[in-house]
């Protein structure tokens, strides 16, 4: 049976070492296929709905909320985001009671913006909300807003589109999950062999990744979805997983017990889980048995 | 009076002769009661003429003898049938032409055999047959926008003859077309009813061509419509056609009827 | 459009706007607006490639099916509440209804009862296109000269023949009109049905190449998704010219 | 006959508002929620006002952009129509526009014209304005000439013909391209609001869609619906009470 | 003959007399020939039959007068000016009736008015007025499409007569009308020309028509249309209407006319 995963956004940089997983769990005899959604809530439904069986994202608020039991069996990525903002401001206390421009209500930005204002205890002025990351870039370049949260690509696009206007602000440390894989219980526990295929094939690569970040681009497959793009994106593989691995974007382990904690944590500081995170129960939300069989 | 003629002095309507029968039909549009309680006998082989004011209802009467506006009440009848829709039974004549704007003369002509599912050069052939007859030939290929109004008219008088129907509905015909056409159509009309046996039922503005064409006139007085009288003409054809206007008989016919219209009006 | 005893052809006035874009182009007033003949040099240099090829038969597929669909289902339908009250007093209200929908939004009901294949960017494209075809078919129905109705009855038109003969061509100048715009729109549907459901074809072209900025490459896609939409509109347009010479003669 | 009419709508509505509830509680997904939850939310908003504001702000470049396309589009529509030299230099740039895939483009509006209300009412006059241009043009070619002749012959300045022969003549056309005109621009409106900044109704659905509520979700979906729907049959009404004689019935009656 | 007859029958046309005048027109449509190098005088006061087998190019000359077609050569003199498009002198009832659908019969009726510019309520006035003397008091707000053909046909003609033009042109103006309206129709015109000094050009097919109304008659044949005779009938109207048909000198007219159309289709 063919495993079928719905992907958050359309295969780039990003998304690079995840098809050089694909690559190795192929060769080991697992079959799939993908779609691309245009954002996390679609992939979110698509599980839902039982038209997908693996999808792309961060659905502790569906978990919670909806009756599926939607549990996450790998870390993608953390919650690495940077805050942008023009030269003026050097440091994340000068934002008090300035305006910044958001993802989207409730969206992971607004759980970091949320976070910040906590931890630096300061208050943001009004939030404006500018889906897509890109869009924010251009917002930005036009002058519409000083200060805004981007992800890594579009942070190390909009310093080398401008960057004698916007510098980086300095962050602390997340280890919360931005990107997840999840799948519905039932189906893992169905499929257990396949699930466990794909695991560790991941794992294999995040470790690879780990010592050395251009083993994707060497690795991926020039007939594949991410050897088709662009040369000018192909271009900036390297340098891209370089940044992200010292800038600890993966973690090899595939997040595990700790990435669930933090989770935990950060989703109910942000609003998107109720309740007390240390009554919350991490086995309601997610799945450890294959991360635990291919980390042992 | 000609030998054909007191043969249909005679033959007066016996039930078998009676090709279409309207029984009490009533028709209100809205408001405006177009028929009450009409009824009307149309002989088999003759031709009716249809006389009466403007908007007193001719060609609601002669659409629903066709089958193409319900009644409110009363019954049609024809050839002893009772009918409520269209039928191949009887072609109809508009007043206002009805072509298709998008067909050639060809196409508009053989609209009617088309739609019977007749063979393309069989129905053109006949279509050619009739254009020719109402003096089109050379516009086979025109379209409707092309043509004079008079050409118009020819059109759908040659599609409705052309389906060889035998009770044919006209609503007046030959509003548009010249005298000489005029009077050509009527010698090809009364020749279909003496050598075919057609029934002709038919709306005219002209008490003169009722008068010279008709076997039976029925006089129609409006809103709500009835029949005011039905006159049997019973002119004398075989004096030619030229000679008809001075005949008294004739003449006297006119007036009568004439005095009859007027007389409603003031 | 005819300059001094010249006719000229129907689309080149896209000449003086391609110049208009060259010129702004080269200016470099934004780098969204990269000149006409970079563009043109991009497309050349992907136009074969696999990837390209490959998003250009998916958005095709999905376009000419969903245009089908709108046009085989939206003329009869068009028709069918044109000429009668009580179809068009049960189906009217729901016509309205997704017309008025904001498509967009009807996205996800679509992918949960439809799935996120090929299957519901497809019925995303009808839905974009057909409404305005239902809508102008319906309209032109209602014009017809009732006569020719009755003419055609009168004659024993069965239902199909009058549908065929009469209704269709009489009502043919709106349809064509109604087609011009529905398929156009299809065009839009098409790649909002690949942006919004599952990104495939020229909609994760675009999203791609929006999102890396690369305007040229953007750009390149654009124009060949404006081709598309020029082909089709100048081919109705011209069926369209076909029919005006009775389509100013109905009364 | 009225009558009739009414029954059938809402006898039609309850089939499909029923079908609607069965799909949820089968359910046929988990994102997929009851008719009666979904109402029930609406309810929510309504009676706390949520729903009200967020029209408030969903109106604005709703109807500023549907006006402005009302009346630039029908003039455009028009003077295409009417004259071969604009619809030849006029027409291609409809058709792009017509075409273009808004969400891609929405980058080059926030660039140009911002985050705030002008982009917005931008995206809903692109969506809207293509559809009413190109209907009224086709419709202007189509007028019957024998009605320009007549009122040529009463000595009808160019602008009465156009006011009183081919606007009439051409208002079923121009009207069905209004509707449509009318609905794109509340897609437009919807998009922008979920691309560009998301406010107003598209900050309800987009969300309740991140938090998993879909119920509201479907409720805000749903009062856009109702709201687009009893805007058309206004315009319908306001069409059957400016040319009430070009309604010339159904065949069938 | 009357006082006012014998008038008419001496102011033989001179310059200023002539209210229309057309000089060498032609006029194709395409390959076919509609007129040729075709003159005629229309005097001042009188009213003018156009009389030709349908197709002969009757409708196109009036609507050139009128200014609607545009002719390829040859001159039209209207007052004594060049005239090239359409003026307030001209009113023009049409073949096909040329109603608005969307309108009602009021607004129908007043459409020249209001092209005018002439107030609401005084153009309503006026086109009640016609509406009443066409004989469609009632029908004020209906559609066209609820009118029968004869209706429809009078509403073209209230329309016309309102904007009180001092140039009538008439295409077939009386086709779908009865008998009395179009004999009281005949009644109106006779004295709109003596009392009021119109000019009509007036389109009929029907010869007896022609030759009661007419101050002089154009018989055209066809294609090329050109002027084959042209006819003053100068018949004694004070006999009364009803007994003129009986007149041998009115029937003499007749059949001459017919004679000489007849002549050529044969
Ligand atoms: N569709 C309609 N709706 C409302 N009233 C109508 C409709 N059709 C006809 N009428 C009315 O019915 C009456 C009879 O109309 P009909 O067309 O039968 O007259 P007619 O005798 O054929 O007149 P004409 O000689 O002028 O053609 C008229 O008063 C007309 O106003
Ligand atoms: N638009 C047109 N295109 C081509 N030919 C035309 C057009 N209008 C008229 N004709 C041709 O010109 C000739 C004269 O037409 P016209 O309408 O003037 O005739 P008419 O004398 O008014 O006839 P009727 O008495 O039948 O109304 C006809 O042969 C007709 O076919
Ligand atoms: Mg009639
Ligand atoms: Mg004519």
């Amino acid at each position: 049976e063919t495993l079928r995963i719905a992907l958050a956004e359309t295969p780039s940089d990003e998304l690079a070492a995840f098809f050089v997983a694909l690559d190795r769990a192929k060769a080991n005899g697992l079959d799939y296929e993908w779609t691309a959604f245009s954002d996390e809530e679609l992939a979110i439904q698509a599980i839902l709905s039982g038209q997908m069986d693996i999808g792309f994202g961060t659905p502790y608020s569906a978990m919670q909320r909806s009756r599926a039991p939607i549990r996450i069996i790998f870390q993608l990525s953390k919650l690495k985001f940077f805050p942008v903002a023009v030269k003026e401001y050097t440091d994340l206390s000068q934002l008090d009671g300035k305006p910044i421009m958001l993802h989207s209500r409730g969206g992971g930005t607004d759980s970091i913006a949320n976070v910040i204002e906590d931890r630096m205890g300061i208050e943001l002025g009004e939030r404006s909300y500018v889906p897509g990351s890109s869009n924010r870039v251009v917002a930005m370049l036009a002058g519409q807003a000083e200060a805004t949260i981007l992800d890594l690509s579009n942070k190390n696009k909009i310093i080398a589109e401008a960057g004698d206007r916007f510098n980086v602000l300095p962050m602390f440390d997340v280890d919360a999950s931005d990107e997840a894989l999840f799948a519905n219980l039932d189906w893992i526990q169905e499929n257990e062999d396949q699930v466990n295929i794909l695991v560790a094939a991941l794992v294999s690569v995040w470790q690879d990744v780990a010592k050395d970040p251009t083993i994707v681009s060497r690795e991926t497959n020039p007939d594949g979805p991410i050897g088709q793009l662009p040369a000018e994106i192909l271009a900036q593989l390297d340098g891209f997983y370089t940044e992200a691995v010292a800038g600890g974007l993966y973690d090899p382990n595939g997040g595990g017990r700790t990435a669930a904690m933090a989770d935990l944590e950060w989703y109910a500081a942000s609003g998107q889980l109720d309740g007390d995170p240390s009554e919350l129960n991490i086995d309601d939300f997610w799945y450890m048995a294959p991360l635990d069989a291919a980390t042992k | 009076m000609s030998q054909t003629e007191s043969a249909f002095a005679n033959a007066h309507p016996t039930e078998q002769d009676i090709a279409v029968s309207i029984r009490g039909v009533s028709k209100n549009y809205g408001a405006v009661e177009a028929l009450k309680d009409m009824s009307l006998d149309f002989p088999r082989g003759q031709l009716t003429s249809l006389l009466g004011p403007s908007g007193c209802g001719k060609t609601t009467l002669l659409k629903i003898i066709a089958g193409l506006l319900k009644h409110d009440s009363g019954e049609i009848i024809v050839n002893g049938k009772n009918v409520t829709g269209p039928g191949p039974n009887r072609a109809f004549v508009f007043q206002d032409f009805a072509l298709l704007p998008w067909a050639t003369v060809m196409r508009n002509v053989a609209f009617g055999l088309e739609l019977r599912g007749v063979p393309r050069s069989e129905r053109e052939d006949k279509a050619e047959k009739y254009i020719k007859g109402v003096g089109l030939a050379g516009f086979e290929n025109a379209y409707p926008h092309e043509l004079s109004g008079g050409m118009r008219q020819r059109v759908g008088l040659a599609r409705a003859l052309s389906v060889d129907a035998n009770v044919l509905l006209l609503d007046e015909p030959f509003s548009a077309v010249d005298e000489q056409t005029r009077r050509k159509f009527q010698e090809d009309l009364l020749s279909l009813v003496a050598n075919e046996k057609k029934t002709f039922i038919f709306v005219t503005h002209s008490i003169e061509e009722a008068v010279y064409c008709s076997d039976q006139i029925a006089l129609l007085l409006p809103r709500p419509s009835r029949v005011h009288e039905m006159i049997r003409p019973q002119i004398d054809r075989s004096k030619g056609v030229d000679n008809i206007p001075r005949e008294p008989e004739y003449l006297d016919i006119v007036d009568q009827i004439w005095a009859s219209l007027r007389a409603y009006v003031e | 459009m005819v300059i001094m005893g010249y006719k000229l052809p129907n689309m080149s006035s896209l000449l003086i706007w391609g110049l208009l874009w060259e010129i702004i182009g080269q200016t470099g007033l934004t780098f969204f607006v990269p000149p006409l003949s970079e563009v043109f040099v991009t497309l050349f240099k992907i136009i074969g490639t696999p990837a390209f090829v490959k998003a250009l038969t998916e958005t095709a597929q999905a376009f000419l099916a969903g245009v089908f669909f709108a046009i085989a289902i939206g003329i009869p339908v068009g028709i069918f509440m044109g000429r009668s009250r009580l179809l068009d007093e049960l189906l009217l209200p729901w016509v309205n209804i997704f017309v008025s929908a904001p498509l967009t939004a009807l996205v996800p009901v679509l992918m949960v009862l439809f799935g996120f294949g090929m299957k519901s960017i497809i019925i995303t494209t009808t839905l974009f296109g057909i409404w305005i075809i239902i809508l102008n078919t319906r309209a032109g129905v209602r014009q017809i000269n009732r006569s020719l109705i009755e003419m055609s009855r009168s004659f024993g038109a069965s239902q199909f023949d009058a549908f065929t003969k009469v209704y269709f061509w009489a009502a043919l100048p709106e349809i064509l009109g109604g087609v011009r715009i529905g398929v156009i729109r299809a065009v839009k549907g098409v790649i909002i049905g690949q942006l919004l459901i599952s990104i495939v074809g020229f909609g994760a072209l675009f999203e791609l190449y929006a999102s890396n900025f690369l305007m040229s490459h953007f750009w390149a896609v654009l124009i060949v998704l404006f081709a598309l939409a020029f082909s089709i509109s100048e081919f109705l347009g011209y069926l369209e010219r076909r029919v005006s010479y009775y389509a100013a003669n109905r009364s | 006959m009225q009558n009739r009419a009414l029954y059938l709508k809402v006898l039609s509505a309850l089939l499909v508002f029923g079908a609607w509830e069965i799909a949820g509680r089968i359910p046929v997904s988990y994102a997929f929620p009851t008719f009666l939850e979904s109402m029930a939310a609406l309810a929510r908003m309504t009676f706390d006002g949520s729903i009200f504001v967020a029209y408030a702000e969903t109106l604005k470049p709703l109807v500023v952009g549907v006006a402005i396309s009302t009346f630039l589009g029908i003039g455009f529509g028009l003077w295409i129509g009417l004259s071969a030299r604009f619809d030849w230099l006029f027409s291609p740039i409809f058709i792009v526009m017509q075409a273009a895939p808004l969400a891609a483009l929405i980058p080059l509006l926030v660039m140009a014209y911002g985050i705030g209300l002008t982009s917005k009412v931008f995206v809903v006059c692109i969506m809207s304005m293509p559809v009413i241009v190109l209907s009224t043009s086709s419709a202007v070619r189509n007028t019957p000439a024998s009605m320009k002749e007549m009122a040529k012959s009463f000595l009808a300045k160019d602008y009465e013909i156009l006011l009183k022969i081919i606007i009439p003549a051409a208002s079923p056309m121009i009207f069905s391209g209004l509707r449509l005109g009318v609905s794109a621009g509340f897609i437009g409106a919807i998009l922008s609001e979920l691309k560009i900044t998301p406010t107003g109704v598209g900050d309800i659905i987009s969300y309740s869609r991140s938090i998993a509520d879909y119920p509201s979700m479907y409720a805000a979906i749903f009062s856009i619906i109702v709201l687009a729907v009893l805007f058309l049959n206004l315009l319908e009404k306001t069409e059957n009470y400016l040319f009430k004689g070009n309604d010339r019935g159904y065949v069938t009656d």
